[in-house]
């Protein structure tokens, strides 16, 4: 299982001096501009939105789109509009809190792991290993019998099921900034090892983090979609992209508009992060791939 | 004067945002060996990359390229037709040997494709037994195993010569060689450049000799091309290039490059041309330490015996210091386990080093060179306690650091500090200069560091508003000041320099040798100078060790190492390592 | 050598223990009666614990462990306590299910992902392949089972060419098999052959930089030539990778399509499972799934050190 | 168009896990296999009446306490046993000691059991019991044979007109005609249960002609589609599952009679209706399914959506910022139900903080065995459910031990006081306002438009394949 982990496509370079001049550039700023409209959604459905989205509109069942509901209505009579913009907050709260756990778990443990080569690094890796074995989805379905099905558990499931790969890309990136002379220079100036996480391989591994940071990203908003499908995720009336697809599914030849626009929503969300994804990753490094 | 096998004229390469060939024009005649010259950077690739027609697809290039015998101009040369072209008309040979060759594939194929694709053998077969001759050609041993290794199983000069036997296949009419050599070590780049220079010779083929190595040129050229900034600035015979150089620069360069001959004050000559744009400090030369430090340089307080390894004798302590030396290696042995090791098999176990023994007195410069692989950086990173030795004691400053803990070793840390090789690897990109230079201090306050960093930054030659700058804004001259200035910060006692000028071009090299042997004065440090370069070592140190293959084999005096070696390997390298002279001797015959 | 390869057997089976134990601690906190699920609203609650007893559901956790993890090594994974059957079947049915969809989807995705990925990449900076890359992005974005259910209400429900699901045995009826196995194969796989030819492309605009390629090319192969005889080789190493990634996720990642297409897969078998408690069903089905990824990745391992000389010479 | 066509494929929802109902409760497993496989005495016909099926006929003493059943003759189980009266009275007797689930407490007013000859069996019960003959239409009157009760999970022996041939859990369960079967053999000779667990997968395999009959459509929205489509036939029935909001008499928030009775005037069940369940359902008011013989409809107006009322209620019983635990099961009607619920409830001051829990493991552990809760929004899908709903210890805790007694009053009556007793109490659980039965789901069945004698009610838990043809 070594060689796997170790064949992980990884970049090569983790340096900015090898960011090329306008790499990425188109690529990045379609990803800014989709992710920008999802965020201003998120943002702006906080504070307003065209009609309640969680409420009961009995007399305004399945309204098709028109002036007054730009998107038509659902079978609760609820303004789809309104729902796929506070949608959005569900959507960005989901992927930032999964990759923010599979970060905050993987990145730490990927370093300590490169930093300390031998040993503990096999030790690490085989954990590594298990824990690559309960995919997601998987520890969803588990977690959701356990804790009850829900945003909360489907973030946190999402979040420690990415966490393995968070840990393999901080690990290869770890291993080689070590190999850098700088970090020779670091030690035998007396550096501890804390320091030299913190100060030199975790910000010179943050671009392909962030790269992965953004892919995962998308995958969890995917992920969230298809839990949401199999009932284990954003439980209603709390508008969730996923669970309106999942909804609209009833309604396909009554009103089949009702499953393009989540549909629509979703792969804005996830398209903007990939190009993002990309985009960062012609910047940081030409070379660089990142395992999903 | 017959058709010349290639020329070029009016060649101009454009990038969307600036032009990198002004214009250049050349010709070379059949059989003609011509050598490129000139600094990273300067268009040396882009000319070759440009006739071969495999320029990246973001350069655009005009003006015209002709090869003898085709009619068309291959700058507008079809597709197809430069498809025919290359490999067989013209070949081309590239620089890096570890990562030109197919991994996946066996040496001998990649060899017999060459003449599958033109057609140039009947068959399969045939081809694969050509490439078998065409790598004894090459002087590989045992070719006919040698064509079914994969290239990670050759070494970096093997690979060379495969690529080699690979570009003459086809007997082509020219032959391009970019940088063929650099990643080489001297005894085996001596080789290949002879192999090369036969090659051509015996087949009267025209050779275009990419380099930035002068020594490179006159060793293999009858004439030399001189290139600056995207323009041939010089362009005549070898031996009068290097005997009368003509324009500015290329006089520069060739000061630059003897490392013998020294000015008054004991310094290598530098180039004094805006070689490099952005920075002032790195343009002029270091500035005086001391009013007197133009005085002969300190002299070793101890004269090393020059002795020699006997092949199978008892283990030998060299240059044995009377009191106590700065640094005393004994009997130090480090094996490392390859990491991996497959599937099946056990990791194997490689030599570092093998029961070294040697001292450093105070004041000393001790110079240690040797090939790549042989153990010298295992060894740096054994004195300086960032790896522990497998077996041996190692005492630096009276203090035995085999084993010490990190707490016990905190003085040590700030008496011995290093300089490693440049490119962008020694210094974190994410960092500030003046947070580079401050890491090694501890318990200063931030008001402090900051006035020592400045002075620091001065006593390298660099003015203090680059404190703010990220590394990736700075020539490699002038990182390496900054690395130099990082080392010396803390006052260290030892310093140790591992391969500290060989990535940097030769003009910027003499700047830095100068730097370091003028800090050294007047720190009164002890160095320890690792190189696989003779040349520089001879320059700086007093004192060297030859080791191979993680032995020491020769020590003793700079010049009595250089002028009269014992050990037969030592011999090999003094004479792979010619001077200026010599060259311009040889040129001239 | 007989050394090294017990002592990766070693490091296998341990890792396949403390995965037993992850499994089982994990599992064994799951709220819910299996007692008053078999059971239903209508018994009592002394019935209900007279049937956990029975169930041997109030045994220590740790007896509990040993009986189900010891009976597992000699290849007993106990009886459902819902169908009263033998686990062992129930898994390798739906596994097989589960495998021929996923490695069914997987062909299918590298049968488009290849050609499409090398298109991308060697027509990257013409238009037609910004359109190209475009639209396999976009596929990327799709989730899964929307594709599924367009899939249906196109092929099955408008056009009634195919079944809009449920599941033929090969041995029973190959046609019908072909027919239920295809709509799911190719929802499953177009996502998946989104994905996958991101990373060809990605992989190969890498080789595509390769000095050797350059070589190659000085040889006088044209581009293509060039990248067809050294760079997909070579380019095959990380997507490898990702492919074996794929199919470790997708076992469990199948369910989404499996509910879709009413297939009873291995994941639906977790779902309706994990609903009735039915926990050595349950614990059976994770450690099967955990120790096939295991394995999977010890055979992307092999295949790594057949496809690259340079591993394989290191051993 | 030579050989008709009979084979049968027929798309449900709920897949049994094995095929013991005498040790597995749920409906999955009676609705595949009674009436089918496996045969009581008697049956409940479509319309929900009491009907001979292994009984030619019976006959009750006067005191109602003497059963005495005339059984046909020739009848054998699909091993080759016969069936006789030694069978019933095996089967009953083993009832007590071996049902664990579908109910063994109901065989409990059985006095003796007696195999006079053959084909006479004779009942005596030890008080009089107007359901228990009900009961015996159901799983636990099922005649089963010594020697075919080796694997009852996955091998039933019956004296149905269909045997099992094979059975995939989650998948399939497929049955072929019993050769020997004693009665008139259904039309249909392959049928095949295909099991879903999405409405739309069903609908859809509908649609594309996989599958010819869905029995019992659980989300109405799919409905529509079929109703223009000249393929295929809607039908509309009756079924026993009362869509019912329960609240927790015992608990705090709903101890007060008051505060249940504000709810009920508070919720609009028509819009609940219409918007969770696609406007198909019948409001009925009570527990009572319009097949119960006391089935009374004037309960379903007996509190009209009056928020003004509900308010007033509220400030009677002197509570203001009520918040409930509205615990659901994670069902689609359910979710749907509760929001127009919550929402009606915050629309009188009432906060109803909506968790769906896992359905059957988590909802059964705390709602159902651990009452820790509030309000809950579940389907009794049970046939005539309504006295186990009254029992003080069960889930909802409503406690009156009049309505207990009238119960018991009404069950050792006689027929035409049994209805009327059984009236009175199921009215006065209404009126107590002990769960809030919002509507009776509907029994819809759609299938191929050429598929006669569907059975369009479902009184029974039975699915009845014997009537179908084409
Ligand atoms: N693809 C490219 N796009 C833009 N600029 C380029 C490209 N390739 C090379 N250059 C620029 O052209 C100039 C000449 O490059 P070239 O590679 O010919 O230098 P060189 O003389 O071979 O240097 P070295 O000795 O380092 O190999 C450099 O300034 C380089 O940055
Ligand atoms: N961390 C390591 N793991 C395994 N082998 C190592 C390691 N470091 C060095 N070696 C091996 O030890 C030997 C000596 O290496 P070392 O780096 O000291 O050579 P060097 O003389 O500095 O070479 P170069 O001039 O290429 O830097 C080499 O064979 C090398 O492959
Ligand atoms: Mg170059
Ligand atoms: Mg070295």
């Amino acid at each position: 299982m070594t060689a796997v982990n170790a064949q992980i496509p990884t970049p090569t370079g983790p340096t900015p001096a090898r960011r090329s001049k306008n790499g990425g550039g188109a690529t990045l700023w379609a990803g800014v501009v989709l992710i920008g409209l999802v965020l201003l959604a998120a943002l702006v459905s906080a504070f307003w939105t065209p009609f309640d989205p969680e409420g009961v509109f009995s007399d305004s069942i399945l309204l098709p789109p028109g002036a007054e509901h730009l998107l038509g209505t659902d079978s609760f009579g609820r303004d789809v509009f309104s729902s796929i913009l506070r949608g959005a907050q569900i959507s960005l709260l989901v992927g930032t809190v999964a990759v923010g756990i599979a970060a905050l778990l993987g990145v730490p443990f990927g370093i300590v792991a490169g930093m300390n080569p031998g040993r503990l690094d096999q030790f690490m890796m085989r954990g590594n290993d298990i824990s690559l074995a309960f995919p997601a989805l998987l520890l969803a379905i588990i977690f959701g019998a356990i804790f009850g099905a829900g945003t909360v558990t489907a973030m946190v499931a999402l979040g420690i099921g990415t966490a393995p790969a968070f840990a393999l890309i901080a690990r290869s990136g770890t291993l080689q900034v070590m190999s850098r002379e700088y970090v020779q220079a670091a030690r035998a100036s007396g550096k501890s090892g804390f320091f030299i996480g913190v100060r030199h391989v975790l910000p010179n591994i943050s671009g392909m983090l962030i790269v992965q940071a953004s892919v995962s990203f998308g995958i969890a908003v995917l992920a969230e979609a298809a839990l949401s499908y199999l009932g284990l995720g954003t439980p209603p009336p709390t508008p969730s992209w996923g669970r309106m697809l999942q909804d609209a599914q009833g309604y396909l030849f009554i009103e089949p508009l009702l499953i393009v626009w989540p549909g629509i929503a979703i792969a804005v969300v996830v398209l903007g992060f990939n190009l993002l994804g990309d985009g960062l990753r012609d910047r940081f490094d030409p070379k660089m791939q990142v395992n999903r | 004067m017959s058709t010349p096998t290639l020329s070029v004229s009016d060649l101009r390469v454009g990038s969307p945002f600036n032009e990198l060939l002004h214009g250049i024009s050349f010709d070379i005649a059949a059989g003609e060996r011509v050598g490129l010259i000139g600094e990273s950077g300067s268009g040396k690739s882009l000319t070759a990359t440009s006739v071969m027609g495999l320029l990246p697809e973001t350069l655009a290039a005009s003006g015209t390229i002709r090869l003898n015998g085709v009619e068309a101009d291959l700058l507008t040369a079809g597709e197809r037709r430069l498809n025919s072209l290359r490999g067989n008309t013209m070949a081309m040979v590239f620089q890096e040997p570890m990562t030109a060759l197919n991994p996946l594939m066996r040496v001998g194929a990649q060899v017999a494709e060459i003449m599958t694709v033109h057609r140039t053998e009947k068959g399969r077969r045939q081809a694969r037994d050509r490439a078998v001759e065409l790598l004894a050609q090459v002087k590989l041993p045992n070719p006919a195993e040698a064509a079914l290794a994969f290239p990670h199983q050759l070494s970096g000069g093997q690979r060379q010569r495969v690529m080699l036997a690979m570009a003459m296949a086809n007997d082509p009419q020219l032959l391009l060689c970019d940088e063929p050599t650099t990643a080489l070590d001297v005894t085996v780049q001596a080789e290949v450049l002879k192999l090369i220079g036969n090659l051509v010779t015996d087949r009267g083929t025209a050779l275009l000799l990419i380099t930035h190595d002068i020594a490179v040129v006159a060793e293999v050229c009858q004439r030399v091309l001189v290139m600056y900034e995207g323009d041939i600035v010089e362009d005549g015979p070898v031996g009068r290039v290097l005997t009368a150089p003509q324009h500015p620069y290329t006089q520069k360069l060739i000061a630059a490059s003897d490392l013998s001959s020294v000015d008054d004050r004991g310094r290598l000559h530098t180039m004094s041309m805006p070689v490099i744009s952005t920075p002032r400090a790195a343009a002029s030369s270091p500035r005086p330490v001391a009013a007197d430090a133009a005085a002969a340089p300190i002299l070793p307080p101890h004269r090393a015996a020059h002795q020699r390894l006997e092949q199978g004798g008892p283990p030998v302590v060299f240059n044995e210091v009377a009191g106590v030396p700065a640094i005393s290696v004994r009997d130090v042995s480090r094996q490392y386990r390859r990491r991996g090791g497959g599937l099946f098999a056990p990791a194997p176990i490689v030599h570092g080093l093998r029961e070294v023994s040697f001292d450093v007195g105070e004041g000393q410069r001790f110079g240690i060179v040797g090939e790549s692989g042989s153990g010298k950086s295992t060894l740096m990173r054994i004195l300086c306690a960032l790896d522990q030795p497998s077996a041996g004691t190692v005492d630096v400053l009276g203090q035995s650091i085999a084993g010490a803990s990190e707490r016990q070793l905190r003085d040590f840390r700030s008496q011995v500090q290093i300089v490693f090789q440049d490119p962008m690897g020694s210094l974190d990109p994410r960092m500030r200069v003046r947070d580079i230079v401050a890491e090694p201090l501890r318990n200063v306050s931030r008001a402090d560091a900051l006035a020592r960093v400045e002075a620091q930054l001065n006593a390298v030659g660099l003015d203090a508003d680059v404190m703010h700058r990220h590394p990736h804004q700075f020539s490699g001259g002038q990182r390496q000041r900054i690395s130099i200035a990082r080392a010396l910060i803390t006052r260290p006692r030892v310093l140790v320099a591992d391969e500290a000028v060989s990535a940097l071009d030769v003009s910027v090299r003499a700047q830095v040798l100068n730097l370091l042997a003028d800090l050294v004065d007047e720190y009164q440090l002890t160095l320890v100078f690792v190189s696989h370069d003779l040349g520089v070592i001879r320059h700086l140190c007093d004192t060297v060790a030859v080791i191979s293959d993680g032995r020491i084999v020769e020590c003793g005096p700079t010049a009595s190492v250089y002028d009269r070696p014992l050990h037969p390997y030592t011999r090999q390298l003094v004479s792979a390592t010619p001077s200026m002279r010599d060259l311009a001797r040889r040129a001239a015959n | 050598m007989v050394f090294v390869v017990l002592r990766r057997l070693g490091v296998f089976a341990t890792t396949v223990v403390v995965a037993s134990v992850v499994t089982f601690l994990m599992l064994s906190i799951l709220p819910g009666n299996a007692a008053r699920i078999a059971l239903g609203v209508q018994a009592s609650e002394a019935d209900v614990a007279a049937q956990a007893t029975a169930m041997g559901l109030d045994r220590p956790a740790i007896v509990r462990y040993l009986d189900w993890f010891g009976h597992v090594l000699i290849g007993d994974f106990g009886t459902s306590t819902v169908s009263r059957q033998a686990i062992g079947p129930e898994i390798t049915d739906a596994l097989g299910i589960t495998v021929i969809l996923v490695l069914t989807s997987v062909v299918l995705a590298l049968l488009f992902a290849i050609p499409f990925g090398i298109l991308t990449a060697v027509r990257q900076r013409k238009p037609d392949g910004a359109i190209l890359s475009g639209i396999s992005q976009i596929g990327v974005a799709v989730p899964g089972f929307l594709a599924g259910m367009l899939l249906v209400t196109v092929f099955a429900v408008t056009l009634r060419w195919l079944p809009a699901g449920g599941w033929v045995d090969p041995g029973e009826d190959f046609g019908g098999f072909l027919e239920h196995l295809i709509l799911p194969a190719i929802a499953l796989g177009s996502v998946q052959g989104a994905v996958l030819s991101r990373y060809v492309r990605s992989s190969v605009l890498e080789v595509m930089r390769e000095d050797f390629i350059r070589t190659a090319r000085a040889k006088g192969l044209g581009a293509g030539p060039a990248l067809f005889r050294h760079g997909l080789r070579n380019a095959a190493v990380p997507v490898m990778t990702v492919l074996g990634l794929q199919i470790a996720t997708l076992l469990v990642g199948a369910v989404v399509i499996e509910r879709v297409f009413s297939i009873p897969g291995l994941g639906s078998l977790l779902l309706d499972k994990v609903a009735l408690r039915d926990l050595p069903a349950v614990q059976g089905i994770v450690l099967v799934l955990v120790v096939f990824v295991l394995a999977l990745n010890f055979l992307v391992d092999l295949a790594f050190t057949l496809v690259d000389p340079r591993l394989r010479s290191a051993a | 168009e030579g050989e008709p066509d009979t084979a049968l494929t027929v798309g449900l929802l709920a897949t049994p896990g094995n095929l013991d109902y005498t040790t597995t409760a749920g409906a999955a497993i009676p609705q595949a296999l009674l009436y089918n496989v496996y045969e009581g005495l008697v049956k409940l016909d479509n319309d929900g009446t009491i009907i001979p099926l292994l009984a030619e006929s019976w006959t009750v003493s006067d005191d109602g306490l003497v059963y005495d059943f005339l059984l046909h003759e020739g009848v054998a189980f699909s091993d080759g046993s016969p069936f006789t009266a030694e069978s019933v009275k095996f089967s009953l007797e083993r009832v007590k000691d071996n049902w664990t689930a579908n109910g063994p407490a109901y065989l409990d007013p059985i006095a003796s059991i007696e195999a006079v000859s053959d084909t006479e069996a004779r009942i005596t019960l030890s008080k009089p019991s107007n359901s228990w003959l009900f009961n015996m239409s159901g799983p636990v009157g099922t005649m089963f044979t010594e020697s075919g009760l080796a694997d009852l999970a996955t091998a039933p022996i019956g004296t149905g007109p269909y045997t099992v041939s094979s059975f995939k859990t989650g998948d399939s369960l497929v049955l072929a005609t019993n050769a020997d079967y004693w009665g008139e053999a259904p039309y249909m000779t392959d049928v095949t249960l295909r099991y879903f667990t999405d409405a739309t997968a069903q609908t859809n395999a509908l649609l594309s002609g996989d599958i010819n009959l869905i029995s019992g459509i659980s989300q109405f929205q799919l409905v529509d589609q079929f109703k223009s489509n000249t393929d295929f036939q809607v039908l509309e029935g009756a079924s026993t599952g009362e869509v019912t909001l329960s609240m927790n008499n015992a608990s705090d928030a709903f101890s007060d009679v008051r505060v249940r009775q504000a709810v009920m005037y508070a919720i609009d069940r028509q819009a609940v209706m219409d918007t969770a369940n696609s406007g198909y359902g019948l409001l009925i008011g009570s527990m009572v399914p319009p097949t119960d013989p006391w089935y009374d409809a004037t309960l379903a107006d007996l509190y009209p959506y009056d928020p003004d009322q509900a308010t007033e209620l509220l400030a009677e019983a002197g509570v203001s910022d009520l918040t409930v635990a509205f615990k659901i099961p994670n069902l689609p009607y359910a979710v749907a139900g509760a929001q127009v619920v919550k929402d009606q409830l915050a629309k009188v001051g009432i906060t109803a903080n909506v968790t769906a829990l896992e359905f059957p493991a988590v909802w059964l552990d705390e709602v159902f065995s651990g009452h820790d809760y509030d309000m809950s929004l579940i389907m009794h899908s049970e046939p005539r459910d309504v006295t186990a709903f009254a029992a003080p210890t069960y889930y909802a805790g409503y406690d009156s031990p009049a309505v207990m007694a009238k119960f018991a009053e009404a069950d050792a009556a006689d027929a035409t006081a049994y209805i009327e007793l059984m009236k009175e109490a199921t009215t006065t659980m209404a009126e107590d306002a002990a769960a809030d039965w919002l509507y009776l789901q509907p029994a819809i069945s759609l299938a191929d438009a050429d598929l006669l004698g569907v059975p369009k009610n479902t009184p029974s838990l039975a699915l009845d394949l014997s009537t179908i043809a084409r």
